[in-house]
């Protein structure tokens, strides 16, 4: 096994693939000769050249639709929108095109395209770059979430999504890029829908997923010092999403708590807290908890911002609670 | 250009294949409406007759292996594309028979064995998908051609000037080919357009670009055939504008408070169909010739009726169907079920179950 | 009290404040001569002018870009998506400058926009054009989610938006437009963050919003047969939320049914069910239950896209399910 | 245009006055760059070396009654405008004492008192905003303008058509303003702009437009000034490309892989603050007044550094204090606090405990 960095993994995978497939390309703003605004497409350009490693022009409505047409087409394009700030410019091409053309044309033809995008806040951003709303795209059906937290994921999971047919929306968290990782060697894949149980414990289950799961295990990691043991998942993928393996933990542990960046009201952590109330109501010990962005437009001021994200001490707060 | 002379250079029975899809279309959106008032056609409904030179004459220049991406206003695109009109018709009254198997309807008509690639309802939405499907092209090394169709209201969304930039710099293989019919939904192109001639916006991309008149299905026909003739030879996109005239409201709601009547009328009287009729009898034509045409069209046109009345809904259980395309893994843990699934293996949807239930139920929207 | 569809009361709403208020001016698609796709400005053009009626060209990030520039320089503009699918070519606008400027400029300039938008399904009009995205909004902190259900909440809610100095999303649903209802005379407000409650009841709470309230009244006639009192609640606006008024019903009643026509995972009611079992969890005799969208693109056809939506029936079962 | 004439019709403490702005930028800017790499500024960082000209010579010919609007790359439009150093360090340091209180920084430099409305981060995103407050002005019949400043990469996104195209048909009072220093992030605007002048682009929406050398502090100056007495003459939209070049990487983290330092070399041998230094010399300065100059800045930005290190971080419970205005509604209920306050009366947020829990807590992320 190796140790990478995220963005490593990310980039290997990418590399092998565009190896072993003529069809997959590379498009995104300053994805050549830049290598990507966080460095994961450095080097492609090189070795595949510019017919397959395309920069365009800042059209993220454009591009992303030519992504959804090339996939049409019979490519396999990975798109890159450099954050997920930007995609609210080329949401109606997501929504309206990629998610629907399978079902509304009546099954006819696969939309086969990877669209990546850095996401999350905390490296002083500001309100406009520090959105956090893999939430959001897994409320519509069509697509596919995916969201690691480890460098072995983040090349799993990417391999799992060369092979699907189905628009995946892969989205990377800018603060987790540089974090490294155990990935194994040759042709492994991370399957959609398993959470991965990064740690076992038996009193209460901590879910998160990109972000927050180091906060997640960096909590249980405390509450293991008063000798509560909690139960860490990532999630992985929040569509599909691994229901069955998140009832299961909680039946075992009686106790949940949600752990995002993203804003509270509205956040994925209310889908899964409605979920497990509607599947575990009687083995719950206390109400799901969730422990979330504050409701603010990110604040540029550094005390501000990390006031406005949740912290290890929130969750232990949490957890603590339900005791 | 002369009429006489392109009516010398193409082959009877191309000239009759014109008329008739023109006819075809012109009838087949006349009972359309109708059906629509008797309720078997349900949701947003916008015609074609007007425009049919402009569609026929394009689209009769493609080759198969040309993908064509069109609008909401695509019932004629689809006929000319040799779509039947029983399947379309099908669509329109929802039926499982219908192009898009009932889940799309009268926005929404595609074929891929006809590389007809959708009917899409977000102002400017194809535009984008069709540069990809073109970038497709271009990786592949062919010479086919990606067809964009759309209205003088497109124009003005951040898409058209996003795609027009991309397939000029790309060089792209697409034809890009706005229907100007004066009016977006209420709206004059003048009240809401800055540029008086709209083929000039894309001249401002390096793109070649001209007018035509979109009631002369010869003269589209023959301006879409040099147009294609350089894409395919990889110099890159070009644009056609085609003025046109839609004679009926917007959709089936439009009360036309925006127009004159007379207006219509002045259009009326260069109807695109009967404009061509008549080159065909100042040529070699007979009256009976083309009788017979609208004849075959009545009847191609009651069939379809026929056939999507008779036609079955498509049954409740796949409403689920079609959410996910199968994937290689999907395959594998479904050895045995090699129908399409969904996607999502672990996940105990309640959705599904609401699905199901829901099929059994009342539901009292709208 | 007058009778009025709701799409007349909206008008009379706009039509009033424009006498009294030089400022407003509306902007949209076809909003002129044409009166609106769905007829709610129609006549105001004859009224007001071109200059303060106006139509755009199909450029909905631009014009709703505008109105929030123009908010900013002192009017106090009325902005109309023609429906709530095209918001996502604005939602850049909506979300990166309306929702963020007052605060990530530190409080100094309000944004006082309405954004109008016809939102809802159930009129066969196909997968692009039926989106019911209300909580989507009411995710994004900075905005105010208005979404009424009856025409004297309608015109009520409009003109405590016009005293609002905030960007609202007000939603309409389409297949209410023509529905009508009493509408007080003179200078009334509906206040922002209280529910109405639409029926009261001691045994069960059915929560709707939108276009989903009719099938809660609808379900609560059906259960009154059975001798289920269920008290029914129509939120009104989902930013703010009155979570207080929910949770009062759900104290009394001890069970929870939230109605909505969105797509279930991570639409708004995930968020209720999520606050309802924080805030009321010992009070519930079962989970909160969630009657909502099956997660299909919508299909044309006509029974299938019945199936989709959330039916009556579908509420009936869910409450009987609980005793 | 002949500079010496130029110089000769502009009195000499206006001259001196535009010097000074470009020298204090460029020395505000070289220590922005080094607070960056001593932590004490954080997130992206968009510097202005190379573009004094283009921002001082444009704003020093508005009034203070119009208005402007930029992107992300603004502390030159800032200090133009007369924002204080210290206020706009302070907003950089995340200070409470900043021009946007340290809630917007960098990139979100705003100032109302001076109608500065602002740095936008969404490329394009500041176009639209532009025309609405431009039609503000309109409805309310002054003749002051907009100004809205952007980049060579913004004229590809969307946003660039439709809001030029709305201030064209509406004939707002917009100036728009594209600096075109040849890059977008790390992509030559030749490969990614299928135009090859921009200014060409806004000549489509029939709008007066053109090129100018956005080294030359008085050409700009100059052109400026013509185009805004148009504007307010209500003559309708301008547009104005300006040439010129950044000399430092696109932010902080920009290992600048994409251009040869030959390149940037020659740039700087046309540097606007020397070629203006010339001209002044070759006119009646003396070296002395010109070497003031460069004193008093250093003397200034001194000060800002001073006054953003010793200025407070915004307290933590402020954290959610100008989410929402306040209005009416709000201040009736609250007469007693006449503070902001947030408007969702009845909401029993738990956000608001989380924030203040918050505070007290460690965070590990980044
Ligand atoms: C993005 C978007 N905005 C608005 C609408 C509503 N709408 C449907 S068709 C139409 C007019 C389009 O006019 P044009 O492009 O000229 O095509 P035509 O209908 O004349 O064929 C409008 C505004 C839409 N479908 N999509
Ligand atoms: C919509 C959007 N896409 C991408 C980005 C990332 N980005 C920030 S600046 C920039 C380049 C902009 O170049 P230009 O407009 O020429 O301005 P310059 O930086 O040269 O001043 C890019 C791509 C962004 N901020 N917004
Ligand atoms: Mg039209
Ligand atoms: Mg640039």
């Amino acid at each position: 096994m190796a140790e990478l960095a995220i963005r490593d993994a990310l980039r290997d995978a990418i590399r092998e693939q565009m190896v072993i497939d003529e069809r997959v390309i590379v498009m995104g703003e300053d994805v050549g000769a830049y290598g990507g605004s966080y460095g994961v497409t450095k080097g492609l350009l090189d070795e595949f050249g510019p017919e397959r490693i395309r920069d365009t022009p800042i059209s993220e409505l454009a591009f992303v639709g030519a992504g959804i047409g090339a996939a049409i087409g019979g490519l396999r394009p990975i798109i890159e929108i450099m954050t997920i700030n930007f995609s609210f410019l080329a949401l109606d091409q997501i929504i309206n095109n990629a998610s629907k053309i399978h079902y509304m044309f009546g099954g006819q033809v696969p939309v086969p395209v990877i669209i990546r995008m850095a996401s999350g806040a905390g490296l002083s951003l500001g309100a406009q770059h520090s959105h956090s709303l893999e939430g959001w795209f897994a409320h519509i059906p069509g697509l596919k979430v995916v969201c690691p937290s480890t460098a072995g994921d983040a090349k799993g999971l990417l391999r799992t999504a060369f092979e699907d047919n189905n628009p995946i929306i892969f989205i990377e968290n800018t603060a987790l890029y540089g974090v490294k990782g155990e990935v194994p060697e040759g042709d492994y894949r991370v399957p959609f829908g398993e959470v991965r149980i990064a740690r076992e414990g038996s009193d209460a289950t901590v879910i998160g997923y990109s972000g927050s799961v180091p906060q997640a295990l960096g909590a249980a990691d405390r509450l293991a010092e008063e000798d509560i043991e909690a139960e860490v998942l990532d999630l992985r993928t929040l569509q599909p999403l691994d229901t069955h393996g998140v009832v299961e933990s909680v039946r075992k542990t009686h106790r949940a708590v949600v752990v995002e960046h993203d804003w509270r009201s509205g956040g994925f952590g209310a889908e899964l807290a409605a979920r497990i109330q509607e599947l575990a109501f009687d083995d719950l010990d206390a109400p799901v908890a969730r422990v979330a962005g504050v409701e603010v437009p990110m604040p540029y001021s550094f005390e501000l911002e990390k006031a406005a994200l949740p912290s290890e001490a929130q969750v232990v707060d949490a957890v603590r609670a339900m005791f | 250009m002369s009429i006489e002379k392109s009516v010398a250079g193409i082959p009877r029975e191309e000239l009759l294949g014109l008329l008739h899809k023109m006819a075809l279309i012109r009838r087949f959106e006349l009972k359309a409406a109708e059906m629509y008032a008797r309720g078997r056609i349900k949701g947003f409904l916008h015609l074609y007759p007007g425009q049919e030179a402009t569609g026929v004459g394009l689209i009769s220049r493609l080759r198969d292996d040309d993908y064509i991406y069109s609008h909401y206003r695509e019932h004629g695109h689809a006929l000319a594309r040799g779509l039947e009109p029983k399947a379309v018709m099908a669509e329109l009254f929802g039926k499982v028979t219908g192009v898009s198997h009932g889940l799309g309807g009268s926005m929404h008509l595609f074929d891929h064995s006809r590389r007809f690639m959708g009917g899409y309802a977000i102002v400017g939405g194809q535009l984008p998908l069709a540069c990809g499907t073109a970038l497709a092209i271009q990786q592949l090394g062919t010479d086919n051609v990606t067809v964009a169709i759309f209205g003088d209201g497109a124009v003005n969304e951040g898409s058209f000037h996003e795609s027009l930039n991309l397939a000029a710099i790309w060089r792209l293989p697409v034809l890009f080919v706005c229907e100007n019919n004066l009016y977006g939904m209420g709206t004059h192109v003048s009240r809401v357009t800055a540029t008086h001639d709209i083929y000039r916006r894309a001249e401002v991309y390096g793109m070649r670009s001209e007018q035509v008149d979109g009631m002369d299905v010869l003269e589209v026909r023959d301006h879409v055939d040099q147009a294609l003739r350089r894409i395919r030879k990889h110099e890159g996109p070009a644009f056609i504008e085609a003025m046109t005239y839609r004679y009926r409201g917007h959709s089936m709601a439009d009360p036309e408070f925006y127009r004159e009547k007379s207006e219509v009328e002045r259009w009326r009287r260069q109807d695109p169909i009967n404009r061509f009729k008549d080159v065909l009898l100042r040529a070699d034509f007979e009256e009976e010739e083309l009788e017979a045409i609208d004849e075959r069209v009545d009847a191609e046109v009651e069939d379809a009726v026929r056939f999507a009345e008779q036609s079955r809904f498509p049954p409740i259980e796949t409403l689920t169907q079609h959410v996910y395309a199968p994937s290689a893994a999907d395959l594998l843990e479904t050895a045995e079920a090699p129908e399409p699934v969904q996607a999502e293996k672990r996940e105990e949807s309640p959705d599904r179950e609401a699905g199901e239930k829901a099929s059994a139920s009342e539901h009292e929207a709208a």
